[in-house]
């Protein structure tokens, strides 16, 4: 098959799957599972086809595969939607095929499947457990099977769908059709177990925060059709006369070009989706969905797409860049992701929820990138994106993994007021699980940057090498210190998790989980750390040139000017060794001898800091203060005065009004008029009864009858027209 | 002297004619469901003769087939009636047949002033008319949306008419 | 076209020689026509009548065999002349019309049931140049024909007036119709291989892939269910039950009339026999043996390789027929309108979306995956069948307890 | 050669006598015989117009076909209301089925 026609049936088996399991199949988990798996690992299938078939190619990025179909007439033309893969697309693709065939598999032991249904268990409650008996008479309680799996089967293949939309369309109107789709899905999941108001309130507030994005992105995406007239990648992206014409037109807006405005309007929309700064809140409360939808929508896919769009839309931002300096849209970039990166890294200091810290370091990792295409490192951001992806998605597996072994635990001691996720109720989990451990200890060097081995040091030291080469020194060191704090924390999650001593008798009783969820961990942390190689940079001091740059070459192929490679430097290097060591050691010497019931051993030397840290800043508060309770005021006044004081009251004007002129009718025409005058005294009573007896007996309810009447009627007009008409 | 094919088109014409007139007078209603039969299968032969031989082998699994098969069924389900000795018209019979009388003849009429050539004789065949068939009901441009229609006619009809003739204990 | 052309196309030879001859003698062309096409019917129906003589021993002969007896022993070597003893019976025997009868359809009823099989015979091809006539529509014309051996029941069971024989022609009417559902989808399916309606095109387009029994096994089973059922013959011989309604539609026939019945009933087998070698087997094919010995692809080996996949065919039919035990009327209407019905819908769905996605490719891609296409949707079928079997089953191990109210 | 107007006025003898038979005839499935005829009328028509017009347009050869879908559905329908006024009401005599006079 022509790559061409493959690449519009990858996005297929995840819909088709939604559809028979929503329609067909809710019953059988079994069957439910297997077909969503199933469209998992065909969509992966055609992926890594479309994947090596694109590596194949010399200059990839002048010959990429695309193909369009006429969708929508507008007037004379027609607006075109079509699939295209060039270099981005296709790592993109990779990781994305490769992470959502992971946690579809994932999912199948997440949800217990093969387990007894539970004692109490309700739709819409995450599983309490089942009683089971043993062949001795003992009685167990085991980990019980999620009531509505096919559903979440179901949703998972519908978010598919939604990432390969996004990834395949060759124009931001479909993508940002994959987009909406996932922002959907992403708000059923969020609240998956709609019976916890805390998952229904988050699946709203993602939802909401999100919506504040999306309507600037569409405001982008209108201005920028209006400009140029299509939204194809290709047509506005890999064409300087488009791109310069963009970037000379000045708007009214803030002194900015029509590329800086538009760039920046489809930014918020990655605000939103990204969760960068200010629209991260909803990120944290998501972590009430099930573990693998975290690990899908809020570290490998969803997110991912924000991030995306934006290395998308980076030529549009970089038009008529020099070099030196940045453009205005650029400065904002960059600051709002340095700020995010450190500013969420300072948050994740003080958390505790083994899923809340990996949150958080989404949101700080997620600014990297988009400092890194603040500044122009446009290779550096994709390949951190790629690999960011695969680690972080092994780490919230893994975290998963690690709840599931203390949700073990907490069933085996029968005490369910130990919350499973709080790392603090953990500790020793090294020896109970050692697969996930050993996974998980890899995505943590991964996510801190531990040298040389790891892909995170690879992607992280390029951004920091790219900030160092083009003098952007604020960035430098807010990225840098960011990067301090996320080895500290990473550690200190480690370190609490599985380390030292058992905290609790649950922890004591976690267990390994089974081989469908170790399964996509070990592949995972193959990825996280082999993707790296990938992108060592030529001149590095030994490892430089042994495997060849291949992801700088490849990916620098879907600009039409291929990007740099920077100068080699020590000095960014020593900075990525010393944050990324010295974070470790720090973050190990502070919890290695932390025992139960102990405080947090930073809560003294951070005084007054922790608590403002561990309550995110008081953004929560700040929102719910200053946004929530004014829109609240305005709603309420709006009801009152405009809708049941205005509105209501012209329809019940025009009700009264209607009701007095039947009365009027009715009483001074009516009664005296027909009644009276032209039925009693004129007599049509009379009248009108006997002709009617005598005419109802041609009324025989005869069918032939009638019929025959009819066609000698139709035969006698026919005759008529033909006489007399023609 | 008429050639071979008007010898077929008499052969068919009559054989048409002389069964419908059985089919609406005889009195057995099996045996007008047989004259029916020969009826179809006359028009059948027309079709060969118009050289539609799809049509015409359709006409036979159609009609044939299904549709007087049915006929006969809901004759031998319906059979008080068939027992009955009084006369197999109702009382209009004289006005219908009036009627219809008058209907061929404004047909004819019709048929005679048509504007349409009528002793034209038919252009020979070109292509295959049965994959030219299978095209015209299956392209987009063509006649897919009328075929999807009475396939959905046909499903209405399957579902109305299981309904209607299911015998509610 | 000369006479030692006969070998390679006897039929053409022999047209071409009685055309030259009328013509001779002076007769218009379109007499010549006519009369040639005379010759031919009468050739064609001679043929198979002599050839359903034959049937009646091998069926007899068969039977005898699956019984554990030896059969017709007596009249020629092998009993091989025992037919005629029995035409001769059934000839002098006292051919009665029974009381109350409606004469005209009563003696109508076994020349269409004949009928009805013979024609089938027209489009029969024996070999590359060997066939009564090539029709474009030829799948639709077996269906057709078989539309008269339906009416030929329900007139036979309704003019007898005979209870019995009513309900046997109702019960074998149910089946036919309902059972010629799958058989035409399952026809279909060499149709839209092939893409042409014509026996000859689909045994031309097997002799030059493979046999369609090993692109459409599915569909072969599937037709081989519903012509039996279409045959009327065991298990589905629900028109004769000798226990219940003895033997049906054709109770009150006698003598020839009956033997045209049974006649009819023989050849009806046979030809599917060879319906399934022409449309599964590959015709006058010899499984690419003629490829190697030039001299099988000549007609006279072409028709005995379709003769002889006929008889095998109806072997099969045969031995189905003496092993397997009747099945009940509404099991049996149920099994066609619930399992095979919906089955060879989907089955052809599935091969016509395989089929257009892979007709392009390479014989030994196409093939396996045709193959493996009918194995999946036969392998999911039972795993649904399985499925619904064990919830009948569980259904029954724990019965809803009684006394609730 | 047949010209095309003998199909003509051969079908619009048989569609008269159909005709004949849906006003005449007292039994309600002998009035689905007569529809059954004038249906086959109007299919001769069709077919002899796309015969004698233009062959390549499939229009007339199609509409034969819908025509084939129509009458199928039409018996379908028809009887089994046939059956099941007859099984309420004892009879199939259309004249008896007057109950909506007055």
């Amino acid at each position: 098959m022509a790559p061409e026609t493959l690449i519009w049936l990858i996005p297929l088996p995840p819909l088709l799957a939604f559809f028979l399991i929503v329609l067909f199949t809710n019953k059988s988990k079994a069957l439910s599972h297997t077909i969503g798996v199933g469209a998992a690992a065909l969509s992966w299938l055609g992926s890594m086809v479309i994947f090596f078939q694109a590596i194949g190619v010399d200059h990839f990025g002048e010959k990429i595969f695309k193909s369009s179909i006429n969708w929508l007439p507008t007037g004379t033309d027609f607006l075109k939607i079509g699939v295209q893969i060039d270099p981005l697309g296709a790592v993109t693709l990779f990781f994305v095929a490769w992470t959502i065939f992971m946690i579809f598999l994932y999912s199948v032991g997440y949800q217990n499947f093969g387990q007894p249904k539970g004692d109490h268990d309700r739709p819409g409650l995450p599983p309490h457990g089942a009683t089971v008996t043993d062949e001795h008479g003992h009685k167990h309680t085991v980990l019980s099977v999620e009531p509505m799996y096919s559903r979440f089967f179901a949703f998972l293949a519908l978010f598919a769908f939604g990432m390969y939309v996004l990834v395949v369309s060759d124009n931001l109107l479909t993508l940002f059709v994959g987009w909406e789709i996932m922002g959907l899905c992403s708000y059923l999941l969020i609240g998956f177990w709609y019976g916890k108001p805390s998952a229904r309130n988050a699946a709203v507030k993602a939802f909401m925060t999100t919506r504040v994005g999306d309507v600037f992105m569409l405001l982008g995406l209108a201005l920028l059709y209006s400009a140029t007239g299509t939204l194809n990648y290709r047509a506005i992206f890999y064409n300087e006369e488009v791109l310069h014409s963009l970037a000379t037109t000045m708007t009214p807006v803030l002194g900015l070009s029509a590329a800086g405005l538009i760039g920046l309007l489809l930014f918020i929309g990655t605000i939103g989706k990204s969760a960068q700064w200010p629209l991260h809140v909803w990120l944290p409360d998501a972590m009430e969905g099930p573990t693998p939808v975290s690990a899908m929508i809020h570290a490998a896919t969803m997110v991912s797409a924000g991030v995306y769009m934006v290395i998308r839309i980076f030529p549009l931002v970089t038009a008529d860049w020099t070099g030196h300096g940045l453009t205005t849209a650029m400065s904002v970039i960059a600051f709002i992701g340095a700020f995010t990166a450190i500013f969420a890294a300072t948050i994740a200091l003080a958390q505790n929820d083994i899923k809340r810290v990996l949150a958080y370091s989404t949101i700080s990792q997620l600014g990297f990138m988009i400092a890194a295409l603040g500044m122009g490192a446009y290779i550096a951001a994709a390949f951190h994106l790629v690999t960011h992806a695969f680690f972080k998605a092994l780490l919230f597996l893994g975290s998963g993994s690690v709840i599931h072994g203390m949700e073990h635990g907490v069933l085996h001691t029968g005490n369910h007021k130990v919350d499973p996720q709080d790392m603090w109720n953990m500790g020793g989990l090294k020896n109970k699980m050692p697969i996930t451990f050993w996974t998980f200890l890899i995505g943590g060097l991964a996510l801190s940057g531990f040298p040389l081995v790891t892909a995170g040091f690879w992607s992280k030291d390029e951004i920091l090498a790219d900030a160092f080469a083009h003098e952007h020194w604020t960035i430098l060191a807010t990225l840098s210190i960011a990067a301090l704090m996320t080895a500290f924390y990473t550690m200190r999650q480690i370190t609490l998790t599985f380390l030292g001593q058992p905290r609790t008798k649950e922890a004591e009783h976690a267990h390994e989980t089974p081989w469908t969820m170790t399964t996509p961990l070990v592949v995972l942390s193959v990825f996280a750390v082999g993707f790296g190689w990938v992108g060592i940079p030529e001149h590095f001091p030994g490892l430089g040139g042994l495997i060849p740059n291949w992801f700088h070459d490849f990916v620098g192929g879907t600009l039409i000017k291929h990007p740099k490679p920077v100068e080699f430097s020590w000095i960014p290097l020593t900075i990525s060794l010393v944050v990324a060591l010295g974070g470790l050691t720090l973050g190990w010497l502070v919890y290695k001898d932390v025992k139960a019931g102990d405080a947090d051993p930073l809560e003294k030397p951070l005084g007054f800091l922790y608590p403002f840290l561990k309550n995110k800043w008081y953004f929560d508060e700040f929102y719910s203060y200053f946004v929530i309770k004014p829109m609240t005021w305005i709603s309420e006044v709006f009801t009152k005065g405009m809708d049941q004081g205005v509105i209501d009251g012209i329809l019940h004007f025009f009700a009264r009004a209607a009701l007095f002129i039947g009365h009027v009718f009715r009483n001074y025409f009516d009664k005296p008029v027909i009644n009276e005058l032209i039925g009693d005294k004129l007599g049509a009573y009379w009248t009108f009864q006997p002709a009617g007896r005598a005419l109802s007996k041609t009324q025989t309810g005869r069918i032939q009858t009638y019929l025959i009447g009819a066609v000698a009627v139709f035969v006698a007009i026919g005759a008529a027209l033909y006489l007399f008409a023609f | 002297m008429p050639d071979a094919t008007q010898v077929m088109f008499f052969l068919s014409a009559a054989l048409i004619l002389v069964s419908a007139v059985l089919v609406v007078t005889v009195r057995n209603l099996i045996h007008a469901a047989l004259w029916l039969i020969a009826t179809l299968f006359g028009v059948a032969m027309l079709y060969v003769l118009l050289e539609a031989g799809f049509l015409a082998v359709v006409q036979v699994v159609v009609y044939i087939g299904a549709i007087a098969i049915m006929f006969i069924f809901a004759v031998m389900l319906t059979r008080r009636d068939l027992l009955s000795q009084s006369p197999q018209t109702n009382a209009n019979w004289p006005v219908a047949l009036g009627v219809s009388a008058l209907a061929l003849v404004g047909i004819a009429y019709i048929v005679r002033g048509f504007v349409f050539s009528l002793e034209r004789t038919p252009a020979p065949l070109t292509g295959d008319t049965l994959q030219m068939l299978g095209e015209a009901l299956t392209s987009p441009s063509l006649f897919v949306l009328p075929f999807e229609v009475a396939s959905v006619l046909l499903l209405a009809a399957l579902i109305g008419s299981v309904y209607l003739a299911w015998n509610k204990k | 076209m000369s006479f030692w052309n006969f070998w390679t196309d006897p039929i053409g030879v022999a047209d071409a020689w009685l055309r030259g001859l009328f013509a001779g003698w002076g007769m218009p062309e379109f007499w010549v026509s006519l009369l040639v096409s005379l010759i031919g019917i009468v050739v064609l129906v001679v043929f198979a009548l002599v050839l359903d003589i034959m049937l009646v021993w091998v069926e007899r002969k068969v039977v005898a065999r699956f019984q554990g007896r030896l059969g017709p022993n007596r009249v020629g070597p092998f009993g091989l002349f025992q037919p005629f003893p029995d035409i001769v019976k059934l000839i002098i025997k006292e051919d009665i019309t029974p009381a109350g009868a409606d004469k005209v359809v009563f003696n109508m009823a076994p020349v269409i049931s004949a009928m009805s099989v013979i024609i089938l015979w027209a489009i029969f091809p024996l070999a590359a140049r060997v066939y009564g006539t090539d029709l474009n529509v030829g799948v639709l014309y077996l269906i057709a024909a078989g539309a008269f051996g339906t009416l030929s029941v329900i007139m036979a069971g309704w003019s007898s007036n005979n209870k019995y024989a009513l309900l046997g022609a109702f019960r074998s009417v149910a089946t036919m119709i309902s059972f010629e559902i799958p058989l035409v989808v399952t026809l279909l399916i060499p149709v839209v291989i092939t893409g042409s309606m014509s026996l000859k095109a689909i045994s031309e387009a097997q002799i030059n892939s493979v046999p369609f029994f090993l692109v459409a096994p599915l569909a072969f089973l599937i037709f081989l269910i519903s012509a039996i059922a279409e045959l009327g013959r065991s298990p589905f011989d629900l028109n004769e039950g000798e226990s219940e309604i003895v033997s049906g539609f054709h109770i009150e026939y006698s003598g020839m009339k009956f033997g045209w019945f049974y006649a009819g009933e023989l050849l009806h087998s046979y030809t599917v026999g060879g319906l399934m070698g022409i449309l599964f087997f590959g015709g006058w094919g010899w499984f690419g043996l003629e490829k190697v010995l030039p001299w099988l692809d000549t007609p006279f080996f072409g028709a005995i390789s379709v003769l002889g996949k006929a008889l095998i065919g109806y072997w099969i039919i045969m031995w189905i027929k003496y092993t397997v035990p009747r099945i009940r009327i509404d099991h049996m209407l149920a099994f066609n309108w619930k399992f095979l019905t919906p089955l060879s819908f989907a089955l052809l769905m599935v091969m016509a979306v395989v089929h257009s996605l892979l007709k392009e490719q390479a014989l030994w891609i196409y093939v396996p995956a045709m193959f493996l296409s009918n194995i999946l949707v036969g392998w999911v079928t039972l795993e649904i069948l399985r499925n619904n079997a064990r919830q009948q089953r569980d259904a029954v191990k724990t019965p809803e307890p009684v006394a609730q109210h | 050669m047949i010209p095309l107007s003998w199909y003509l006025y051969l079908s619009a003898v048989l569609f008269a006598i159909g005709l004949y038979g849906v006003l005449a005839r007292k039994n309600a499935i002998a009035i689905l015989l007569g529809i059954e005829l004038m249906l086959n009328a109007a299919n001769i028509n069709l077919v002899a117009f796309w015969r004698y017009g233009d062959p390549a347009l499939m229009a007339g050869q199609v509409f034969a076909i819908i025509v084939f879908a129509v009458a199928a559905a039409e018996v379908a329908v028809g009887l089994s209301l046939v059956i099941s006024i007859y099984r309420s009401r004892k009879t199939v005599v259309a004249d008896e089925l007057d109950l909506m006079k007055w």
